[in-house]
């Protein structure tokens, strides 16, 4: 792990990506902590709809809360339910890419069909199903982005696990006896990493896209905890109003973007065979 | 949903002046208007539609018997005067001999008793029809006449045919069962062309009864954005808009040559409190929330100050000044001195609120939970979509709700549904009290209109000072029109007819 | 073709799924077609009320019954009578799909129009300053949500040039092929906006890819200009990703952009469903996505028909 | 003569410094017309990127030549110095002047256009023939590279051709232009035996026909002695010796070129036989393989398939302890389907294979082709090693750990490899990896496929003694496929020769190697390169491999033996 930091911290888009991702990490934590200027919660009546100034930097909202406060918390927010949407998509996404891939068969074509029909349903519409079901939220925003890019977590996984069921390393495997927990974890696993890791980073990109369109439409992370999509939502019709309560959450929600389709490309060129093989 | 009370019952009674057609000068060529709404109408049944949406669109098709000013005062529509007998168990109206239906042929008593008699059946499961209840029987002696029996003395039920959802149609109509689908009305006019949540095409009725129009057709957008709208204003693309978004609303005076017509209206936001779940059983618990929040604060901070603080009653004919209903005044002191009192040193309780609706719901739900932090109240906001929503209330499952429900001009049919023993929405209320329900009976009895609003004030007191819901404040309807658009005289019902007078040059 | 046929035969398999996800789905969702229309003033109704609407919008037999009746309809082409229409699904649908179909036409006319010459030149211009500026403008137009996008178009639009696409209705393109055209002109500019960065990334990356193998080469020992190496031997072969990819976005375009129809006040795909939903229409719902569901299967054989298309390789076997 | 082409001096260099990474360090030699210049050299030897100078390609592979001069006469007589020129000038020299192939054929013709496209296209461009004249022309030159029925195949795309086909159309498309000089950059590395052997007399003809100059660019000394007038033998980037080719072959000055002489394997007709093993006729065979046949369907799975690959038709053999028995044949002949039958990892279709009880709980490990393929990235060598052993039960304990240290020395590579990772070994090294990790479980049998095809020539010569010593410490018994003649000279005690999945002839290696008896053999090793057959005229037969497809229910004439000697045995041919 320790070497493909270095190496990212070398490749010049890796670095811009680490950094913005540093520094969203960074405000996420204060935002828990609660180390903001101001209580992002708290009601400051008289300086409602104020501009940036000296004591709200990003100026304040409808409600007379610290956008800027609010901003961190929004980031810790919006990035759980990515890394949660996420990390729920890659293992689930994984596990039905790689049996299926090594079962073959009637089984991949009973995993890839049911992948075919999450896939085929259309993406928002899945959402807000989800949503009206169990009622918007956190944790329904999380699964609902989860249950909708799992399938192509799944299709991400199960071509190149085709393609490495056939390489000789595990024909050796075979050759030994190894089981097949064994070839499944060690081989196929681990050299899933390289495009399992960059899909990884443009799915942090695509969830963090998802949630704020949830949150436009109403959906999404639920008052009065602030999500960067919820911000932007809130701010919609201020926008003439208050034009700084639209322009920071969008700007911080491309940042986060940026950073990690930055960190994708960097990984992609770090963790592409074909360049490792130059290297060797 | 919406029918009202006269100012003076009895003085409405005496002016039976028929109103001939009211021709202002033609001008030279009648335009076409471009209107604009983010919400559309949901159907086409004026006995069944209860959105505000379409109400707004049947009212221009249809009419009722009577029908309200905007001051709030009955004045004739389809009947050209109306008699109610001493004991106040009879009503008879004379129909206007101009009422025709957009197809031309005239309004007779049988069109009305047909009509009435399909909004008492059952089947047609009319959402109005718990308000037209005290009606045993209804006479046409002539074509001209109707004659209602009522079992009891129901005073307020002259206002209750005062909406939409009491309108008249034709008894063909009826018997051929496509009133959903052909609206064939006698309203000023008629709906050509209809796509759901995309447009409607309405053109000028001839046969209107009200006389001639200043435009010779409406093409209504539908325009779910509502900054969509404005952008569309400002672009000159719709000359005339409903607005439901304060904030959206307050850009408009902002923008050159736009001007902006607010009305206050009837419709009341409410903290709904439910009294059958401890600890908001106790009284002098429900008593210390009515002090501790500061109404006029919710207005100006999630309202961007547009509303009124209000006491339960919102028609100016019955409302008391909210100053002196109980605790109307922020008084954190007394809220802790309450709270002390009444054993229970703070409680958390989840608050449910519907996503957009309406649009201020979200933040009125924040600013109650930072003021009832102070003493000790953590609430928890759910929001809700729409329809899971009414789910919820109409089961009376939560704890406190952020609602805005509708108003009436009478407050008999605005509350006898909640503070009644046998109202059908008791179980949202879930707050029997006998005395709330024997002066809604009286109310309804009593025909001395000074009386009425003695027995009124003294149930809006008692509402305030028991506080099974926190009332917070009015709101404004707002339309906004381009300057080529002149005429439009907005209603407290939030009904769109003022555009019967409207011209565009 | 049998390769074809094999895949016509998996779309029942996967439009019944499709189905029963979604007919169990709408039904789970609280708040049933009475409570959509009639919102509080529902509980004012008696229970022989309740029951005479319940009736109407079909609700009142057991689940299963209503599948089955809904699945014969389905099979004979009729996908029911839409509550809130009053008509038949199938035609309120048909009626609304011209307008998706065009704006994710338009959109793809974009995305593909600037984002291949982009990818090629900054291919060939690999590590040189405009590979970079064209790496950044593509990152960027990633990074930016839609309805950003389409808020901010509106908002220059009405305040500086004083005009605003038409909204509210649609004019097909026969009958006004100009008007339906500027109409959709700047949403589609919204969608293409990122379709266009993703075609662009990955034109440039399949270039990369191909300007590095070995016939690229042959084709410069025997005296090829650079415009032909690129254009004639190196761009054919790095379509077939750009194809993969412009096709499966294309069938996610096809599923409505609920969002952009939103702020252009479009009545596309996405707001007939997402107004199906509010409103409880169960028959309109399962209808549009099953619509919706199909369309994207046909998009995807496409593309691989597409792919079989532009690759020798596997159009023809080995001899 | 004047001379066509004087290179002075040649430096190239790669990457932002090329200055300081050379890896072609001032070369000069010279070429007159018609002449044909062979350079040999292994591979990082700096002789493919010399030849990429000539035409100025190296900068489009990131290389940049730093120092030098290429002098090229132009048919127009005038003297151009190409290390200097621009990007426009050299455009009019690429195929006009300077012509090449190159060593892949399955990757440098354009898979999305026809051959007949891609070869007018080079007419086009050097001699501005367009339309009917270019189909004409195209139409000739495809006959004068032996291409039967030219017409139909113009319209074919290139994976529809073989590897010697489409080597043949590379030529074809050189020629269209006519060059001056030839560059054929290891033409025949990937090709079969007998294939090379055509395109090798292909070449000479036309050289002749045409009286182009031609640099011949091969890691194979014994193939350049065939077609070079002049040879350059090249090490790190250097030109170490220069001169006639018969100069150099019998008395080599540099110890480099005696070293490729020598120490690696050339074929010699079996006089480099081992001698070390004579097989005991009492001893009991550890490994008994009885008409073992191997069918893949072709045609849709579940409907009836249309027919089957006859992979392995009939194959029987034995393997005796200690003993190494080498499969031979071209690509497609069935050895390695044999082997990985051997070891389960394809299903027979019918046959059995009895492996005696061995010291091991699995007798039998084999070595892959591709030491890139067969070793796990991700895992480091003490994981690669361990994985047989924890497959079988054993703990990772340090009685394993110093059993791989002892593997690790035994087969010459360095302690503190357990850390590191395959990518941080050479080639040559991870080929001695793998061969430790067969040995972890202490097999009976070691299945090599193509184990050492994948080196470099030197490299291969090290491998094979370390094989033969570690068969005589632990008397393992080895399976040697190969498709390469002289490597199985050195190796093999019995020689096994395969033909379209049957083998043909079998026996002891000296005397298949001496005295072939079945035809294909006999094709088979006169068409094997050798110092020996200098300039020798090779005859150009177009006979093509047989397809392996065969109708279903179709079964083989049972085979017939001919006894040739006392371990010699001869399949009857039906035609003669």
């Amino acid at each position: 792990m320790g070497k493909m930091m270095s190496s990212l911290f070398r490749h010049p888009s890796g670095r811009i990506g680490l950094v913005i991702i540093g520094l969203y990490l960074l405000a996420a934590i204060l935002g828990t902590l609660g180390l903001t200027p101001h209580d992002p919660l708290k009601l400051f009546a008289i300086d409602r709809l104020k501009a940036p100034s000296q004591t709200y930097w990003f100026g304040t909202d409808l409600l007379g809360r610290d956008a800027f406060s609010r901003l961190m918390v929004g980031i810790r927010q919006s990035m759980l339910i990515a890394f949660a949407s996420v990390a729920i998509a890659t293992i689930a996404g994984t596990i039905i890419g790689l049996l299926s891939a090594w079962w073959g068969g009637i089984w991949d074509g009973i995993f890839m069909r049911v992948m075919d029909v999450l896939l085929a349903f259309p993406a928002i519409l899945l959402a807000l199903l989800i949503i009206a079901i169990v009622g918007p939220g956190t944790m329904t925003s999380v699964a609902a982005i989860a249950i909708v890019y799992t399938p192509i977590f799944a299709r991400v996984v199960r071509g190149p696990a085709l393609s490495l069921k056939q390489r000789d390393f595990v024909d050796a495997a075979r050759t030994f006896g190894s089981s097949q927990g064994y070839v499944l974890t060690r081989h196929l696993l681990l050299n899933l990493v390289a495009p399992l890791v960059v899909q990884v980073t443009l799915a942090l990109a695509w969830a963090l896209l998802t949630e704020a369109g949830l949150s436009f439409l109403g959906l999404g992370t639920q008052p009065p905890t602030p999500s960067l999509g919820l911000m932007l939502a809130e701010s919609r019709n201020l926008m003439t109003h208050a034009p700084w309560l639209m322009i920071f959450p969008a700007v911080t929600i491309m940042l986060g973007i940026l950073g990690f389709n930055l960190t994708g490309d960097a990984l992609r060129d770090i963790l592409d065979p074909r360049t490792q093989r130059r290297e060797a | 949903m919406n029918q009202f009370s006269p100012k003076t019952l009895l003085a409405g009674l005496a002016v039976a002046t028929a109103l001939t057609s009211v021709s202002a000068a033609l001008p030279a060529q009648a335009a076409e208007l471009r209107m604009a709404w983010s919400q559309d109408a949901t159907g086409l049944d004026p006995h069944k539609q209860t959105a505000f949406s379409s109400l707004r669109l049947l009212e221009l098709i249809y009419e009722p018997l009577v029908r309200l000013d905007a001051d709030l005062n009955v004045v004739p529509a389809i009947a050209s005067s109306w008699e109610f007998a001493e004991d106040a168990r009879t009503l008879t109206f004379t129909i206007d001999s101009n009422a025709k239906f957009s197809d031309g042929a005239a309004v007779t008593s049988a069109d009305v008793k047909a009509s009435f008699e399909r909004l008492l059946d059952e089947a047609t499961s009319a959402a109005a029809r718990s308000n037209f209840l005290s009606i045993e029987s209804i006479d046409t002696p002539d074509d001209a006449t109707v004659v209602f029996n009522l079992s009891i003395p129901d005073v307020p039920i002259l206002v209750a045919m005062a909406t939409i959802n009491a309108a008249v149609m034709p008894a063909a109509e009826i018997e051929a069962g496509t009133v959903g689908t052909e609206a064939i009305g006698s309203g000023p006019f008629v709906l050509e062309s209809w796509e759901p949540n995309a447009r409607e095409v309405l053109s000028a009725n001839e046969n209107w009864g009200g006389g001639e129009l200043a435009i010779d057709g409406i093409t209504i957008s539908v325009l779910p954005d509502e900054m969509a709208i404005l952008a569309s204003l400002r672009a000159g693309q719709t000359d005339f808009a409903l607005l439901n978004d304060p904030l959206v609303a307050t850009l408009v005076p902002m923008e050159a040559g736009l001007e902006l017509n607010r009305v206050g209206v009837l419709n009341y936001n409410v903290l709904q409190l439910n009294p059958s779940r401890p600890p908001m059983d106790n009284l002098l618990v429900r008593q210390a929330m009515s002090c501790a929040i500061d109404r006029q604060e919710i207005i100006d901070a999630a309202l961007a100050g547009e509303g009124k603080v209000t006491g339960p009653l919102t028609m100016p004919a019955f409302a008391q000044d909210p100053a002196n209903l109980f605790c109307y005044e922020q008084d954190l002191d007394r809220a802790k001195e309450l709270m002390a009192e009444s054993g229970v040193d703070g409680f958390s309780a989840t608050v449910i609120a519907a996503t957009g609706e309406p649009p201020v719901a979200a933040s009125e739900a924040q600013v109650l939970q930072a003021q009832l932090a102070e003493i000790g109240i953590d609430l928890e906001i759910e929001m809700m979509e729409l329809n899971v929503y009414v789910d919820a209330w109409l089961a009376g499952d939560f704890d406190m709700a952020v609602a805005q429900n509708g108003g009436r001009p009478d407050p008999y049919p605005m509350y006898n549904r909640y503070f009644t023993k046998e109202g059908n929405l008791a179980h949202v209320s879930n707050f029997p009290d006998d005395e709330l329900d024997s002066l809604m009976k009286q109310g309804q009895a009593e025909t001395d209109p000074a009386k009425r609003v003695e027995i009124f004030q003294a149930f809006e007191s008692r509402l305030a000072e028991q506080s099974p819901w926190l009332w917070l404040s009015t709101g404004y309807s707002y339309t906004a029109q381009r300057e080529s658009v002149s005429g439009f005289t907005p209603s407290p019902t939030g009904t769109l007819f003022g555009l019967v007078n409207v011209s565009v040059e | 073709m049998s390769y074809v046929v094999q895949r016509l035969l998996t779309f029942p398999l996967i439009l019944l799924g499709v189905s029963i996800l979604v007919f169990v789905a709408i039904r789970l969702v609280p708040g049933d077609a009475i409570t959509a229309m009639l919102g509080t003033e529902a509980g004012l109704l008696t229970p022989v009320q309740r029951e005479t609407l319940a009736a109407y919008f079909g609700i009142d037999q057991p689940i299963w019954a209503q599948y089955l009746r809904w699945l014969t309809g389905l099979f004979q082409g009729d996908l029911g009578i839409s509550s809130i229409y009053g008509k038949p699904v199938l035609t309120v649908i048909l009626e609304r799909f011209p307008l998706t179909l065009q704006l994710s036409l338009m959109s793809m006319v974009i995305a593909l129009s600037v984002g291949v010459p982009l990818g090629v030149l900054a291919a060939s211009r690999n590590e040189r300053p405009s590979d970079l500026v064209v790496r950044v403008l593509a990152m960027l137009g990633q990074s930016t949500p839609n309805f950003v996008v389409g808020i901010l178009i509106i908002y220059v639009l009405s305040v500086f040039f004083g005009f605003v696409p038409a909204m509210g209705t649609f004019t097909p393109l026969f009958t006004d092929p100009l008007a339906s055209i500027a109409q959709l002109i700047f949403p589609a500019i919204t969608l293409g906006f990122a379709f266009a960065a993703s075609v662009t990334r990955i034109s440039r990356s399949a270039m990369l890819d191909v300007l590095s193998d070995d016939y690229v080469r042959t084709a410069r020992s025997k005296g090829a200009s650079p415009m032909s190496v690129i254009w004639h031997h190196a761009l054919p072969n790095a379509l077939i990703p750009v194809v993969t990819l412009s096709g499966v976005e294309f069938g996610y375009l096809l599923g409505g952009a609920v969002i952009v129809e939103q702020i252009f006040a479009l009545p596309g795909l996405g707001r007939l469903v997402l107004d199906a939903i509010t409103q409880r229409d169960y028959a309109l719902v399962q209808g549009t996505v099953l619509f919706i569901a199909f369309n994207f299967l046909v998009v995807n054989l496409l593309v691989d028909l597409a792919y079989v298309a532009l690759d020798p390789r596997i159009r023809i076997g080995r001899r | 003569m004047t001379g066509l082409l004087s290179v002075r001096d040649l430096r190239v260099g790669f990457g932002q410094n090329p200055k300081a990474n050379e890896v072609v360090k001032g070369v000069s030699f010279d070429l007159g017309p018609g002449e044909t210049l062979g350079i040999v050299g292994e591979s990082g030897s700096g002789k493919s990127v010399s030849a990429l100078s000539i035409n100025r390609l190296v900068d489009f592979g990131g290389g940049r030549i730093t120092h030098g001069s290429i002098q090229l006469t132009r048919s127009d007589g005038t003297v151009l110095d190409v290390a200097k020129a621009d990007e426009k000038t050299l455009l009019g020299i690429r195929g006009r002047d300077v012509g090449m192939i190159f060593q892949e054929p399955m990757t440098s013709l354009n898979p999305v256009h026809t051959v007949g496209a891609q070869i007018e296209e080079a007419f086009r461009l050097s001699k501005g023939l367009t339309g009917a004249q270019a189909h004409k022309a195209t139409l000739d030159v495809l006959g004068r590279v032996r291409i039967p029925d030219a017409q139909s195949r113009l319209g074919y795309y290139p994976h529809q051709l073989s590897g010697g086909m489409r080597q043949r159309i590379m030529i074809a498309m050189a020629l269209a232009a006519s060059p001056r000089v030839l560059i054929a950059d290891e033409p025949t590395t990937a090709l079969d035996v007998t294939v090379q052997a055509q395109i090798m007399a292909l070449l000479a003809e036309l050289r002749e026909e045409t009286g182009m100059a031609m640099i011949f660019i091969t890691h194979d000394i014994g193939l350049v002695a065939g077609i070079a007038d002049r040879i350059m033998v090249m090490q790190n980037g250097v030109a170490v010796e220069q001169g006639e080719t018969d100069g150099v072959l019998d008395n080599p000055q540099h110890d480099y070129t005696r070293h490729l002489l020598r120490a690696v394997p050339h074929f010699t007709s079996g006089k480099a036989v081992r001698d070390d093993g004579r097989r005991a006729e009492q001893q009991e065979p550890i490994v008994k393989v009885d008409n073992l046949v191997v069918r893949f369907p072709v045609g849709k799975a579940w409907f009836k398939p249309k027919g089957a690959i006859h992979a392995v038709d009939g194959v029987s053999f034995d393997l005796v302890p200690g003993e190494t028995l080498a499969i031979v044949g071209e690509s497609g002949c069935g050895k390695s389907t044999t082997a990985r039958a051997l070891l389960g990892l394809n299903s027979k279709t019918r046959g059995e294979i009895v492996t005696e009880a061995g010291r091991s709980v699995r007798p039998v490990q084999m070595v892959f082709q591709d030491p890139f393929a067969s070793l796990n990235p991700r895992l480091n060598v003490e994981a690669l090693l361990a994985e047989p052993a924890i497959a079988n039960g054993q703990r990772r304990d340090d009685a394993l750990r110093e059993r791989m240290t002892f593997l690790l020395d035994r087969v010459g590579l360095p302690q503190d490899a357990l850390t590191r990772y395959p990518h941080q070994f050479s080639g040559g090294q991870r080929q001695r990896l793998c061969i430790a990790r067969a040995l972890m479980l202490n097999p009976d049998v070691v299945v090599l496929d193509e184990a050492v095809s994948a080196l470099d020539v030197s490299v291969q010569a090290k491998v094979l003694e370390l094989l033969v010593d570690l068969q005589q410490e632990f008397g393992l018994a080895y399976l040697f496929i190969s498709h390469d003649m002289a490597v199985v000279e050195r190796i093999a005690h019995r020689i096994a020769v395969m033909f379209a999945g049957q083998i043909v002839e079998l026996g002891e290696a000296r005397a298949v190697l001496s005295d072939p008896q079945h035809s294909y053999t006999k094709r088979l090793i006169a068409a094997v390169p050798a110092i020996e057959r200098r300039k020798q005229r090779f005859a150009v037969d177009m006979t093509q491999v047989p397809s392996l497809v065969r109708p279903p229910g179709f079964e083989p004439s049972p085979a017939q033996w001919r006894e040739a000697g006392d371990d010699h045995r001869v399949r009857v041919e039906d035609t003669p």
